[in-house]
Formats: C-alpha cells, structure tokens, sequence
C-alpha cells in the first residue's frame, strides 16, 4: 500500500511518454509559481555556492567574535535595533557571541544545502540500484530485495540517525554522517517506483521488441528502461531534497547533527529558540530561510512533477469521456 | 481475505525480526566496546564486566542475539553478582546508565507519547480531509488556489519551525496559552488539554498538508473517472458526487497514511517532543542519544519500528478493505 | 567527587547537584549591594501557606546515604538534620558553618585527627522518638554499602577503615573509628588531621537513621524525618516530592531553618524555560514557587532586565565555583610552560564571558579560588593578559618556544548548552587565539562522553574545558583534588587534570589540613593558589553568577556564599 | 414533436476557437425509433451523445446550436432541469461496463440512488425497484446478485447492470455509447438481443453510437454516418447499408470484413501502392513446416492461484501459409502467440523450429533463432519506445546482428519504411508524430528488418479503425505472398481472421477446440462453440441480422 502512495505521488503510473525535453520546458515555465520556486532555488544555490565572496564583500567572517557588539549585562543581546543591524552586518550579529549573522546564513546554507543534495544522490543511486535489479531479477532476487526494501522502510528516518549519531566516533565529519545516514535510510520510496516502473516497462511491447531484435539484457536495460525511469526518478528526488533539508535541520535543532562552530540553519534556529523575545530576528532569519528553501523546493517539485507528467495536469480537467474519442 | 491478513501479518512479523537483526547487529556489534558503551562513561572495569557478562558479549555473536531475543518474547534474567534481576518478557533490556528496565522506561513514556499522537491525529485528519474536501468542492475558484498554496506552505513547514512561532504568538506575545508543560491525562484532563494544544495544532498544521494533498487528488482522480460521469449522467448533483462518490475513493488512501503516519507518531514525534517538553518516548530517545544509552537506543528504534511495520501492515489491510480491488489484484 | 561509585548519570548529576542544588544565603564579596538580607516581596515573613519549587532535575535518591551536596542540600535539608550545617544568611556570613543536631562544631584533638560531638537535647524524629547519636553512626555506616552510593567519599578516605568497610548490611560489627560512647556522644577518629571536619558534617551522611526503621534501598520514599518537614508523598523517583510539617520538630533546637509554609510542593522535571516562564508568569500557585536548580539564561535575562518588575524578583548568588581552561603537560605541545603561558595571555575573557551569558552571569576570573573570603581568595593575576587578551606577550612567548611560525592545538569541549564548557565559549578561545597565531581545532562532545573523556587519565586530551566548584567553602575541597599529587587517580575519575605532582604543593596541603583555626587555614590557601598559578596548570576564565526568579508572593529570600541560591528553609509565602 | 431534435450542432474542446469536434450536425429522433451513429474514432459520434445529456457543462468544451430532448432544451436548461432530465427521461449506456460503475458500492445500491435521485422513493422501494430492473436486464438470481459489487460480476452481467439502471425510471430515450465495444463477440451479441427486447418491451427511443457497422446493423432502424464531426448520409439502415450514397460510406462498408465473405482483399486503400492481387488459393499445409508446437502448455502462478493460460495445444505453421487463430478473451491466443516467439517460457510441451527444439532453449542459446522469429503487437503506442526516433526502432534488429554500418542501416531502414508505405525521410520522427496505423507499419517494418522466417502478428489491427484495419491486413498478406513468410494472425474478431488466414485455429480457455482450412471451419463449424461464435458476429445486412436473431435464440435454447 505505501507502495501504491508513492507511486501515485511520484505520478508514476503514467505511461505518458515525455516528449522531449523543450516541452517539458515549456510545461515546466507555464506554471509561474514554478518558475518563482526554480528561482528561489538557484539563488540559494548560488549563495551557498558564493558565500566566502558575499561574506567578503559584507567584510565579515561567520566566526569572529564582536564582544563590543553586544550588551554583556543584559545577557548579550545584540546592540542596536533589529539585532543589530547596521551597515557593517547586514542582518545584525548573534547574541552573546556578536558574530556577524548574514556571514553565518550564508555559510548555513552550504551545510543545509550540501547535506541534502548529498544525501539525495546517495538515495537516488542506492533506490535506482536496489530497483533495477530487483525489477529486472528473477523471482528471488525480487523477493529478497523488496522484503529488504520493506525494512528499510519500516527505518523512521530521525530514529535511525539518532540512534547512529550516538554511535559512531565524534571525530567522523558530521556533515558527511548525516549524509550518508540519510541517503542509507531514505530510498526506499525511490527504489519501490524503480521497481513498480521496471516491471510496468519490462512488459510492453517494445522492451518485448528488443528482446525479439537480439539484444542481451543489460542493453535492453540501458536503452528501454533507464531513459523511461528518468522521469519519474527525478521526480521524486526533487520531492525528497526538501525533505532531506528537513532532517538536517531537525538533527542540528535536536543539537546532535552538524557541531559548532561549522554554521547550519537548524543549529542557529536551535541556538535562537531561547531568544525569541530578546532577539527575534535571531530567531527568525533561520526559520524563515527554512521556509523558503524547503517551500521553493517544494513547489519546484511540484512544477517538475506536472512537467514530467502532463497526466497530472490532465487530471484535474473533468472529461466527460473524451479521452476516449481522442484515444485509438 | 482471511489469506491476504494472514499473509500480511506474517510479512510483518518476518520485517520485524529482520529489523530486529539489523538493529541489533549495527548497535550491538559495529562500536567499540559495547559493555562500556552500555554501561555508561563513569563505569568501573568491574561493572563493565558485569554488564559484558549480562549481555553474553563473550559468547558467538548469535547467541548473544538468541538471548535478546528470548528477552523479548519470554524475558530474561541478569545476575548482579549478589542476586538476580528478573526482567520480564517483552524484555528490551536494562540500561544500566538509569538502573532500569528499558521496556519499563518506554512504558512510562508511552501515555504521553500517545496524548500526543492521538489528539494530533484527530485533529490533522478532520483538517487535512476537510481542506482536500473544500478544495474540491469550491475547485477552479479562488478558495482552491488558496488552499492549494496553504496546503503546499504547510507541507514545506518543519514542525519545530510552527511549533516555535506558536510557542511566540500565543504563550509569548499574547499570553493566551501557558508555556506547554505535559500534565498526565490522569492527574488533571482539562491541563492535560491545554497543555497539548500547542503541540496538538503545530502537528496538525504540518501532519494535515498531504492529507488534504492526498484527498484533493485522490478526489479530483476519482471524479474524473467513468463512473462518476455515469452518475453524472443520471442526474445526482454535484454534492452527491463529490460526497458519496468521490470522498469514498479517496478514503482508502487517507486511511492507509493515517495509519502509517499514527503508527511512527507511536515510536515518538522526536521533533515535537523536544519542542514542547513532552516526557514522551521521542524525547527519551532525544535523551538517550545524547548519554549513548546504547540498550535503551536500541529498545526505541526497535519499539518504534514495530509501530511502523504493525501501522504499515494495517494500512494495508484497511486499504484492501476499503477497496476490495487490491485483494484481487 | 573522586572515585565513581554509581554506574548511572548520577555522577554527572552530582555534579549538578553540587553546583546548584544545595543550600542557602546571599551575594559575592564586592557584589553584595544587589541583596540585602531577606529581600522578596514587602511585608513580614509569617508562617502558613505552601510554596512549591519548581525544577529541572528531580530529587532522585532521597536517602541520605546516597545524596552528595554541599551543606546538606536545599530540600533535603528541610527533612534531614545533620551534625553541623551551614549558617542560614546572606552573603559571605552564610559561607560559614554553624552546628545543628549537635551542640557546637565540634572538639578535635590528637591533632585534629579525632573529633568529638555532643547532641542537643530533646531531638525527635517524626514519628516522636528520640534520636541517638547511634543513630548518626548508624546513617554514615548506611553510605558505605554499595547499594547506597552515591555520597561524597571523604567518609572513606579519611575515617580509620573506611577505606575496607563494607556497611551494616554485609558488616553487623560496625566501623569501628565511630564511637558512640552514650546516646548523646559521637566520636569520630580519623587516619590524618582534617581541621575542615566540621565542614564534612554538614553533609547528609550525618543525618540520623533509625535502624529499625531502615528498609535499604527502599528508604529514600520515606526517610525518616529529623528536621521540620516530613515526607508525605513521592513519585517518579523524586519528580513530585510533597513535604508537610513534622509536628515533633522544635524550633527550639534548631536556630537555622525557619519553616514559614506549612506544605512543600516539589515538582521535577521540567523544562528549564517551562520553569523561567512560570516564574516569571507567577501566576496561581506560581506565585509561591521558587527554584532551586534553574538560573536565568542569557536570553531570559535579557528579558527580565528590561522589565523592572520581574527584575525586582530574581535572585543573585555566587557559588564558589570557577571555570577554566586544563592543561595536560603529558600532551605535546602543553608540557612546555611557555605555551601553557602564551595561551595565558592570549585569552579573552570577555568575549568568553559574553560567550557565557556576558558579564552579570559571569565574572573573570584569574585566580583559581573563588573571590569569597572563606576560600581564602587573594587576588593575582600571574599572566595579565587584559581585558581582551595579550596577544602581542603570547606570541613573545610562542617564539621563545619554539613555535615562530604558530603552532596548530585541539580544544576539547562540550556540546551541551551549559554556557559553562559549551562550544560559544571553545569558539571564543579559538577566535582569541587566532590572534596569537595559535589555530585551534574544535572537539566537541556529548554530555557523557565529554566527561568520560576528560576524567579519565588514559584518555585526558591536552586542552580542555572545565570547571570545578567545592563541596564546602574553603580551599580545600577546592584545591586538594585539582592540584595534589596524591589525588591522581588512576582507574577511575581524575579530576587533577595536569596531573601535578609536586611535593611542595603537597606538603603544604598537608600542613593547612592540620589547622583548625579555619580562618587561618583559609588564607594559607589563598596562597597556596596564588603558587600553583604561577605554574600555568590551568587558566581560569571565570566564576560564574546566578541569577534566579521567584514568584510575587515569595518573602524572605536568603541566599549565601555557600550555595548560591536561595535558602528554603528561609522563605516564606504569607 | 420529436423525441431528440438536434440542429446545427457543434461542439469544440479547448476554447471555441479550437477544432471543431463535431460541426453542424442535425438529426432527429421519433419516439420508439432506433438511430445509429456511426463513425470511426475522432468522428464526433461519442462527443454528440454526451451533448443531449449536456454533459459537456463545466467542462470547458463549447457547444453550439439547438438540442431538445424529451421536451428539454438542453442548451437552455437550468443545472436543475439538466439534472431531472438525466437519466429520469433520457439514459445513457456507456461503452466500458466495469469503470462505468462505482467499486465501492454494490450493483443493487447504485441502481437504488440513481431511482431516488429522480423518485421520491424511500430506500427500500428504491432497492426492490433495483431487485426488480436487475431481473429484467436477466440478472439470475437478482435478489441476492443487487448485493454483489461489480468486480464481481462478468463483463457482460456488469453491461446488464448499467442497462438495468437506464430502465429504473423507465427512460423516453436510451443513448448507448459504444455498449458493446469492450465485450466478447457472443456477449456482444446476447447484449444487442438484449437491447433489442427492451425496446420492443418498452417502446423507448435508442440512439446507438457504434464504429461497427455491423453492431448497427443488428439494432437500429436509422442509421447516421459521420466523419470528422460532420454528418456524411444518412438514412434508414437498409437503403444506406445497401446503397451507399457517398464514397466515405461506400469505403466504410468495404473495409468491413465480413465473416461471410471468402478471402478476399479488399480494394487498393490509400497508402498501399498499387492493385494488390488476390493470392492463388492453396491447399491447407502445403509448404513445409516451419513451427511446429506439440502439447504446448503453460501456467500462470503457483498454488491455488495457479491459472491454465494455455493447454496442451498443437499446431504446425507452414512456410508461405497464414494461420489464424481466433478466440475471445481468457482464451489464451496473446500468450500462445509469445510462446510461439519465445517471449514467454512453455511450461510444458515441446516447440519446433527448423528441426530444432527451442522450446526450452535458454535465453543465450535462443540469440540464433530470434531474428527469424518476429512478431507485431496489438498495441502501437506501448510497442514503440516513445523516446527513440522510428527509424532507430526498426535499425535495432540491424544493429543487434552487428553486420552492417551505420549508412547502410540508415538506407535499408528506409528501404523498409517505403516498403510498408511510410515516407523513408521520416527516420528521425518520434512515434507520438504517427497515427496508430502508422505505427503499426513502423511495427511491421521491424519485424521485418530482422530477416524473419515467421511472424506472429498479436491482434495487429484490433486498435484500429475499420479503414486503417483493411489497410494494414492487406499490407500483412502482401508483405507474406512477396516473401514467403509462415504467418500467425491471431485475432479475437472472426471477419479479419478469414480474410487473411490460410487455415484456422479456434481457442477456448487454452486448448484449440477446432482447426482447419478457412473454408472448412467457416462453412462448416463442426464444434458447438465454433458455431455459437459464428453466429454472434453481426450481420451488415438488417434482414439477416433479424435471421440470425432468432438462429442465436435457437442455439442458445439448445
């Protein structure tokens, strides 16, 4: 049944073949709220990717401590309105420590930004793998992969690295931990649509055709199927990323995902939660850059979804059965 | 039928004892000296070995596992040198950190965790399926599009981030609520309430956009397909339509995500939890990571995955019978 | 604080019990114009009423045997007397020890090695009957059975044959160096002379336990009353604590508790902001609580500072406590004393106390002794390195030992929000540092860990963050296990972090712990500190401030030197 | 006044200034009477239908013109007045019985809401009425079947159900769209009777829409022909059916193969070059045998849920000659026909070709042979892969035998396009650029690029329209004469399979009940079942349709 969820999230049912990638294009742009989203993406992109520069330019660094830009003896609340926003630090400076707060974002953002990309990847490779093969295998291996599939299912996400926080050495980079125990926990749903789509295509005619041409089964594999999973694989992995965003920043807000003093938003937002009346833009500058990432991604996976899967889209038209006209 | 249940509950039980496996071996077996992990930083060589010695560590690796096992189903004994502690079946263990019985430890930490996950429920369902439904009653206006993006704001919002802006506005800023502080349903029902409402309405805010999500598609798929035109065609109005017929196919998958959602709310809403202070099973795991409880960390992830496999196992078997088709198929 | 004895996160919590879950009285040496005596709110403190207590960490173990605390503890001391106690007033007056079951502090001889003590007349339990001084015997021989640890070890170390005695469960004979003579007499001979005796009898171990009465582990649901409250209700191991008047106690024999409210509501387990939140509230019941375990955090104080009617209802107490940085000399580069003094000198400390919640939470701190009197403080400052640090000095220093160029050092620290060994102030370090040329890579640690790591000879990284606070106040308890060679423990907790062996330091550890003028004992510590400094084991960053609110209607508030926070056993609510 | 008056109708989706779906059609429907839409896909037929409900409202569509129905301005009415007309005064039919109804609910209870939607009926009247209506439709056992959900009925049961619900409210008209596409031919046959006796019974109007003359043959009294969106004759069902006025008809009608008619090619159609003779009859098994299938069994499934798809079957395919197989659905024939290639493993018997046993060959050891067995597919959307060019499709056999480069493959690709009848410059075109006879060439094309010696064709033309079906079996037969191919045309529609097979297999539920030469199984069904499917096919010609009513009514009494 969680099968079956997925699958209808991802859109996979579709046989709708994707007609090249200019209408995808063009589907992908006539949403506009889409194409605000794949904005919103690329510039939090290009800010993590440019952080050293934008900090440079603000002419701050996310670690240097500015003592005389806070008020010791009311427990360290920033100077100044609004946190402590001024000229020199464009969204002020972080209570008790002064250090300046933009060049902490940021660099926050390569950390949120890095860890769920990475992670998305390890979940896609892992996912399309384990559903390939288990799709393409004989009856055996389909069964031992999917009861597999099953159990990591059965994983909840924040248990599990929870529990493999508290376990693995302190010196192993938490950034990359994080990573790998996300990507190790989160492919089932990809690997479950691999599969469901490998089996769906493995009995059409065409895979039947090349099989009838003469071609061995990995080049049937390469040709038929890869291209045709494409869709919907990518589909999904854009629905995951926001997600994957979501852990790490739980993770650091629970205080056992990235240390000190490497900045991630989730640990800011954990540091701020105690500030919220003396200093609320200290709190509200991670939560808000959480919202928006996580909601651009969203809607951008939404977008990408209807793009990939004009049936979605279809859907929501109520016919009255002129699909089967237009059919044949 | 009775086949399809059987069959389900067996492939629960087998993904339960593989995860079981799988748990074991990754916390038992990967670190490094598990008895001094178990048993806590500040123990003395002597105490390590007697946690070594109750957790078989020096007997083969499947064995140690059998005992764990038998724990679990029919309990277990540990020796203290001076007497023996009897723990009783389903044994998840001593954390020898806490000097308790871990399944005595999330037994204590269940009824709040259930507070939570129950009075939550309710509320994301009636939220989510009434939003899905409004959305497809009033569909093409401007109250779907606002709803459509509320549901998708509602989606991409980390509970502790609504979590932290209700505590602000109405603990904070208005002071209309006290600051939560769980209150056992027992002692006090009417605390007991306004303590978890907080926590109730952020996880209902965030837990009900896939279920109006899921109920809007689900509906506008099933009033797309033929049988409704056919009932269309016989003149039912738009009310019956969506109401009779096309909320009665989304019910299935709303059914099936609530019981899988239900079920891993059980092993405890970590998030939520930690947030509003909950003494509730996701915070002792919260706890536990953070004083490497190694028996009671592996006692939560398996409670919890329990809940999990038993949610997905009933999710199935509810949308099998809410849809008689998946039986056949 | 030296052996562990418990396997569970006691240890970790007695430190905290220590810190901030003991006694009573007021304010810090030059700080003492923010409290005068018996502040709260206007009007005369009359008795009735039931004040509840709101706290994070739950009164778990309420058996005397197994309580570690400094003065006998806040609430427990409202249930438990003990042969001496701390003096019940603000300020520097509180940090003295005053006696409570027996008739004064004590009388040595044989060199301080045998003290001799005297019960007060007509001292009852709760249930009427009267208390013996084999009761006393009886209790401390109770904290030596395995089962009932968790106490402070002095007892064992310092009692003849306390160091193989097994307690009364396993040994009917007794402990042999506790005589009790008739039911008003106790005398205690000890292996060396210890002039602070009187200190150690204000720990709970001294409180009277009536043998018939005792059911071992099970006591602590009700131990047997001997002070003003009696225990009528305790649930969740210590969460819910509810305290009633024990009607045969008599004012009479006991100068120090007060007990204005009639009922003691203890509630456990709550969030720290949960608990600032309600105080600050003070609304209901809240309005008579108070706290005995949560202090302000930055955050909240900024709140409360700027709002003049809360303000008027925080607490400030210092505990004698001090937060440094540790050096292992066994770890390259810190064998060289050069580095050890560079980094002296690069340190700054107000970013370290801004990092800390900033400078009403925290004070610098360049001596390792507490700044109160009773510690023995005498002021020096043995690598002045400036409000902001010296970096210029320091890298004087680094050149002339051998590291031109710089050199690259591991800080290890905590990852818990303790404002005290937490990663802000490891990120100030690192920062003051850079100044110097020194980079500083960051090691942070979960709770356990991080104390696992840092205790532990074998393990002891070489630069690290900690703090050290005293079982009582004076210089002993401060000093001797930091800094005495014979204090290096090898399995098991180590606190003498630079593993200083030095004869002279030791013998004149030997030589104070003789006196019994304690006074004159305490400024022999002031000095002894004062030559350890010079040595650049340690750098001390600061002592840290507490700060706590209590509710509207809470009168009386006393807070002493010696805890910190203030006193129960002084509050009243009506 | 008439029952339905439709004029100037026109209807167009995607804004009115999109294509017109259907164009300034009128018709008029008398009371009792039975007119028949007929049309190929994309006509218009089914769009026109659904327009005298005024299901096109809310739906985007525009449609334009007059529409009466029953008295109802359909175009003027209020939500309200629509709703008391459907399914009260006017009833509709739908093609696919089983999406038609909803899968929650029981058959009984479907049929109850519809009757109080339009009654003021309490809940038990409404389900007696439901008992009562499933009765008629010939439900056995109504009482206890209303209970039932429609999975659990037969397709057939399942279109009697939908009947049944038209007839609760004892309907003025019954427009039934495309009511028996999706069933077998002797459901299809017991569905039309069926229809047939209700009107009679009831005196309703029928407005039937079909794309098999032949269904409208059977039923109507009028027949209207369309083509894209326009009407092109009409008229009683005898004179147009007889005399085609038009050549769209005449075409039409021609293309229709007719299980009467001996084999036959029909006359040259658009798109294939030139006249195409008539092959020389030879005799049954002439050439040598070239496939050679003994006791072919295979199983679906394990355990109790183990399916006999297909059961011992032997059959012997001859270089040069078209079997056909014919069978219903469930009867086995698609995967036979896999067997045949070796796209599916037998499970048991034995499979010759060339003298070699392939049938348990493993897929390495079956390289060899898999060029020279090719096959086509029913479905020309999933049988090419929608993100490769056409010409890449049909190059894959090349490529895979490796002899050839790159320029050579291009040329004789197109070699083979021009040969099917497709342009040879459309190379790089991708499948969705093609209609579906088209791609059924490209499929052709294909099966031909490998060089094979025996092609099984699966229900080649079943998915498509009448014209482009007789277009694509000429080009089948032409393509077998020219190059000497064994043929197996398996097929579930009886005309097609005589127009092309030389001999002919008859299958039911997995075994073959009957084979042997066209003519002997045609002219002379010795098997009961050979002959209950013969006489279900429906007759272009009314009168004979009226004959072989009652000859169904006979056989099924018998």
């Amino acid at each position: 049944m969680a099968e079956a969820l997925l699958v209808k999230e991802a859109g996979v049912a579709a046989a709708a073949p994707a007609s090249g990638a200019s209408s995808f294009r063009r589907r992908l742009r006539a949403r506009r709220s889409a194409v605000v989203a794949a904005v919103v993406v690329a510039l939090l992109v290009l800010v993590a990717l440019a952080a050293p520069l934008l900090a440079g330019i603000e002419g701050q660094d996310p670690t240097t401590y500015h003592a005389n830009l806070v008020d010791s003896a009311t427990g360290g609340v920033p100077l100044g309105s609004f946190g402590g926003i001024s000229a020199e630090h464009w969204l002020g400076v972080e209570p008790l420590t002064g250090r300046d707060l933009f060049a902490r974002v940021v660099y926050g953002a390569r950390v949120s930004l890095g860890v769920a990309l990475a992670a998305t990847l390890l979940q896609v490779i892992i996912g399309v793998v384990v559903g390939l093969a288990a799709g393409l295998g004989n009856r055996f291996v389909d069964q031992a992969l999917s009861r597999v599939t099953d159990i990591v299912v059965a994983l909840p996400v924040m248990v599990i690295a929870l529990g493999a926080l508290a376990v693995v050495p302190a010196d192993f980079p938490r950034p990359v931990l994080i990573a790998v125990i996300v990507g190790l926990v989160g492919w089932s749903g990809i690997s479950k649509i691999v599969r469901a789509r490998t089996l769906a295509l493995k009995s059409l005619d065409h895979v039947a055709a090349a099989r009838l041409s003469g071609w061995g089964g990995l080049r049937i594999a390469r040709r038929e199927l890869l291209p045709a999973l494409a869709a919907p694989v990518i589909t999904y992995a854009v629905l995951l990323f926001p997600g994957n965003i979501v852990v790490e920043a739980a993770l650091s807000f629970l205080g056992v995902g990235i240390k000190p003093p490497t900045p991630s938003w989730g640990q800011m937002l954990s540091d701020a939660d105690t500030w919220y009346q003396a200093a609320p833009t200290y709190l509200l500058i991670p939560a808000l850059l959480i919202f928006i990432t996580v909601l651009a991604l969203t809607v951008l996976g939404e977008g990408v979804r209807n793009a990939l899967d004009p049936r979605v889209a279809s859907r929501l038209r109520i016919g009255t059965g002129r699909k089967k006209e237009a059919g044949g | 039928m009775t086949r399809f249940l059987l069959r389900r509950l067996g492939g629960a039980l087998f993904v339960l004892l593989a995860l079981s496996v799988v748990v074991y071996a990754a916390f038992y077996v990967a670190p490094g000296n598990v008895a001094q992990i178990a048993c806590g930083p500040r123990c003395s060589p002597a105490q390590v070995a007697q946690v070594s010695d109750q957790l078989r560590l020096g007997d083969p690796l499947y064995v140690q596992y059998a005992h764990f096992l038998q724990g679990i189903f029919a309990g277990r004994d540990y020796s203290t040198g001076t007497g023996i502690l009897h723990c009783q079946a389903p044994c998840l263990g001593r954390s020898y950190q806490d000097d308790q019985q871990v399944t005595q430890m999330i037994l204590t930490k269940l009824p709040a965790t259930a507070s939570l996950a129950i009075g939550a429920f309710v509320l994301w369902i009636l939220l989510g399926v009434g939003t899905g439904l409004l959305s497809v009653w009033r569909r093409g206006r401007a109250t779907e599009r606002i709803l459509t993006g509320l549901t998708l704001a509602g989606m991409a919002t980390p509970v502790f981030v609504v979590g932290l802006l209700l505590i602000i506005v109405f603990c904070s800023a208005l002071q209309l609520l006290p600051f939560p502080d769980y209150v056992p349903l027992t002692e006090n029902p009417e605390q007991w309430a306004w303590n978890l409402l907080l926590p109730w309405v952020s996880l209902a805010l965030v837990s009900a956009a896939p279920y109006a999500r899921m109920t809007r598609s689900s509906m506008l798929e099933t009033l797309a397909e033929d049988h409704v035109r056919t009932f269309r065609a016989y003149g039912v109005s738009e009310r019956g339509l969506v109401g009779r017929h096309a909320l009665r196919g989304a019910l299935g998958p709303v059914i099936a995500l609530g019981a899988l959602d239900i079920g891993s709310m059980f092993g405890g809403a970590v998030l939520t939890e930690s947030l509003f202070n909950i003494p509730g099973v996701g915070r002792e795991l919260v706890d536990a990571v953070k004083n490497v409880d190694l028996p009671v960390v592996v006692g939560l992830v398996l409670v919890t995955g329990f809940f999990v496999v038993l949610a997905n196992a009933v999710a199935d078997i509810l949308q099998a019978m809410a849809d008689r088709r998946v039986v056949l198929s | 604080m030296r052996q562990p004895s418990v396997i569970s996160r006691r240890v970790a919590a007695a430190v905290v019990v220590l810190v901030v879950g003991s006694g009573a009285a007021a304010c810090g040496p030059q700080d003492s114009k923010g409290s005068d005596a018996g502040s709260g709110a206007a009007g005369k403190p009359a008795k009735g009423g039931t004040l509840t207590v709101l706290n994070s960490n739950a009164q778990e173990d309420f058996d005397p045997a197994r309580l570690y605390t400094s003065g006998g503890g806040n609430v427990p001391s409202l249930v438990f007397r003990t042969l001496t106690t701390r003096n019940r007033e603000d300020g520097a007056a509180g940090a003295k020890v005053v006696p409570d079951l027996a008739t004064d502090l004590g009388t040595p001889s044989k060199n301080a090695t045998v003290w001799t003590y005297t019960l007060k007349d007509g001292l009852k339990y709760e249930d009427g009957t009267a208390i013996t001084s084999a009761d006393i015997k009886y209790g401390i021989e109770r904290s030596f059975a395995a089962e009932l640890s968790g106490g402070a070890p002095y007892l064992r170390d310092w009692l003849i044959g306390g160091a193989d005695y097994q307690g009364p469960y396993k040994d009917k004979k007794g402990l042999a160096s506790i005589e009790t003579p008739d039911a008003k007499t106790i005398v205690f001979h000890l292996n060396k002379p210890e002039g602070e005796f009187p200190y150690l009898a204000t720990q709970t171990q001294t409180t009277p336990v009536p043998k018939a009465k005792d059911t071992g582990t099970k006591y602590e649901n009700h131990p047997i009353s001997s002070g003003p409250y009696k225990v009528v209700k305790n649930e969740g191991d210590g969460e819910r604590l509810v305290l009633e008047r024990n009607t045969f106690w008599s004012a009479a024999t006991d100068e120090e508790r007060k007990a204005y409210p009639d009922r003691i509501d203890v509630r456990s387990g709550l969030d720290s902001a949960v608990i600032n939140q309600r105080l600050s509230a003070s609304r209901g019941a809240d309005a008579a609580a108070v706290t005995t375990d949560t202090n302000l955090g930055p955050a909240e104080l900024a709140k409360v500072t700027g709002d003049k009617k809360l303000a008027s209802r925080v607490g400030t107490g210092h505990f004698g406590y001090t937060n440094y940085i540790a050096f292992n000399p066994k770890v390259k580069p810190f064998d060289n004393p050069k580095v050890r003094q560079a980094i002296s000198y690069a340190v700054d400390r107000t970013s370290v106390i801004n990092a800390a919640g900033g400078s009403s939470l925290a004070e610098p701190a360049t001596t390792f002794l507490p700044e109160q009197p009773s510690f023995g403080y005498s002021a020096y400052d043995a690598f002045p390195a400036g409000r902001t640090g010296n970096a210029a000095k320091a890298k004087e220093l680094l050149k002339e030992a051998g590291y031109a160029k710089g050199l690259t050092i591991t800080l290890t620290h905590s990852n818990e929000k303790n404002f005290a060994t937490s990663p802000e102030i490891a990120t100030a370090i690192q920062e003051a540092l850079k100044k110097a040329g020194i980079t500083v890579e960051l090691e942070g640690l979960e709770g356990n860990a991080y104390s696992d790591k840092i205790y532990n000879v074998k393990s002891e990284p070489g630069f690290f963050l900690t703090g050290w606070g005293a079982d009582w106040p004076s210089g002993g308890p401060f000093l001797a296990p930091i800094f005495d060679g014979r204090q290096i423990v090898k399995n098991g907790y180590n606190f003498n972090a630079s593993q200083l062996d030095d004869a002279s330091v030791n013998k004149e550890v030997d030589e104070i712990n003789k006196l019994t003028d304690l006074s004159a004992a305490a400024k022999r510590w002031g000095a002894l500190d004062k030559k350890i400094g010079e040595q650049a084991v340690t750098v001390p960053l600061f002592h840290p401030v507490y700060k706590r609110l209590y509710g509207e209607a809470v009168k009386n508030v006393v807070i002493s030197d010696w805890t910190g926070v203030l006193d129960i056993s002084q509050v009243a609510v009506k | 006044m008439s029952l339905v008056e439709v004029s100037g109708l026109t209807i167009s989706f995607d804004g009115a200034a999109g294509a017109r779906a259907v164009d300034g059609l009128s018709f008029t429907l008398e009371a009792g009477a039975a007119l028949g839409v007929v049309g190929e896909s994309g006509s218009g037929k089914s769009a026109s239908a659904y327009a005298l409900l005024g299901l096109h409202r809310g739906t985007g569509a525009t449609v334009g013109g007059s529409i009466r129905v029953a008295g109802v301005d359909v175009q003027a009415a209020t939500d309200a007045e629509l709703r008391a007309l459907r399914g009260s005064r006017a009833a509709m039919v739908f093609q696919d019985p089983l999406s038609s109804l909803d899968p929650y609910y029981a058959v009984g209870d479907q049929i109850a809401e519809v009757y109080r939607v339009h009654t003021r009926a309490s809940r038990r009247a409404a389900r007696a009425r439901a008992v009562e209506v499933l009765d008629r439709v010939g439900i056995p056992d109504a009482a206890r079947r209303s209970r039932s959900r429609p999975h659990e009925f037969s397709g057939g049961m399942r279109q009697r159900t939908l009947i049944a619900m038209a007839l609760a409210c004892e309907p003025q008209l019954l427009i039934a769209d495309e009511p028996t596409t999706a069933l077998d031919v002797t459901v299809q046959a017991q569905i039309l009777d069926l229809l047939h006796h209700l009107r009679h019974e009831t005196g309703m109007g029928l407005l039937l829409v079909t794309h098999d003359v032949g269904v409208a043959a059977e039923s109507v009294d009028d027949v209207l022909v369309m083509q894209s969106g326009r009407e092109v004759e009409s008229g009683p069902v005898a004179d147009v059916l007889s005399a085609p006025r038009r050549p769209y008809t005449r075409e039409l009608l021609s293309a229709v193969p007719r299980v009467d008619a001996k084999r036959a090619t029909p006359a040259a159609a658009p798109g294939v070059k030139g006249p195409v003779p008539v092959p020389a009859p030879r005799d049954a098994g002439g050439g040598e045998p070239l496939l050679e299938a003994v006791g072919l069994r295979r199983e679906f499934g394990r355990g109790s849920g183990r399916v006999i798809a297909v059961d011992g079957v032997s059959l012997t395919v001859h270089r040069g000659e078209t079997l056909g197989i014919v069978g219903e659905s469930g009867s086995g024939k698609t995967t036979l026909g896999r067997m045949l290639v070796r796209l599916l493993d037998p499970t048991g018997g034995s499979l010759h070709y060339g003298g070699a046993e392939i049938g348990s060959l493993s897929d390495k050891a079956l390289r060899p042979y898999r060029r020279e067995l090719q096959m086509v597919f029913q479905d020309p959307v999933a049988s090419l892969n929608p993100r490769r060019s056409i010409g890449e499709s049909v190059a894959d056999p090349l490529r895979a035998a490796g002899v050839l480069d790159d320029t050579r493959i291009r040329s004789r690709v197109q070699e083979l396009l021009e040969r099917v009848g497709l342009d040879p410059n459309r190379y790089d075109r991708y499948p969705h650029e093609f209609s579906g006879g088209q791609r059924q060439r490209v499929g052709i094309a294909r099966a031909l690029a490998a060089g094979p010696e025996l092609i099984v064709c699966d229900e080649p033309v079943s998915a498509l329209d009448v014209t482009t079906q007789a277009q694509v079996t000429a080009l089948l037969a032409e393509l077998q004469r020219e190059l000497g191919l064994g043929l197996v045309f398996i097929a579930h529609d009886l005309a097609v399979v005589r127009q092309v097979s030389d001999r002919v297999a008859v299958m039911r539920q997995g075994r073959i009940v009957e084979q042997g030469s066209v003519d002997e199984v045609y002219g002379a069904p010795q098997d009961p079942y050979t002959k209950q499917l013969l006489a279900a096919v429906p007759a272009l010609d009314p009168a004979l349709a009226t004959v072989r009513r009652a000859a169904r009514k006979e056989l099924a009494a018998a």
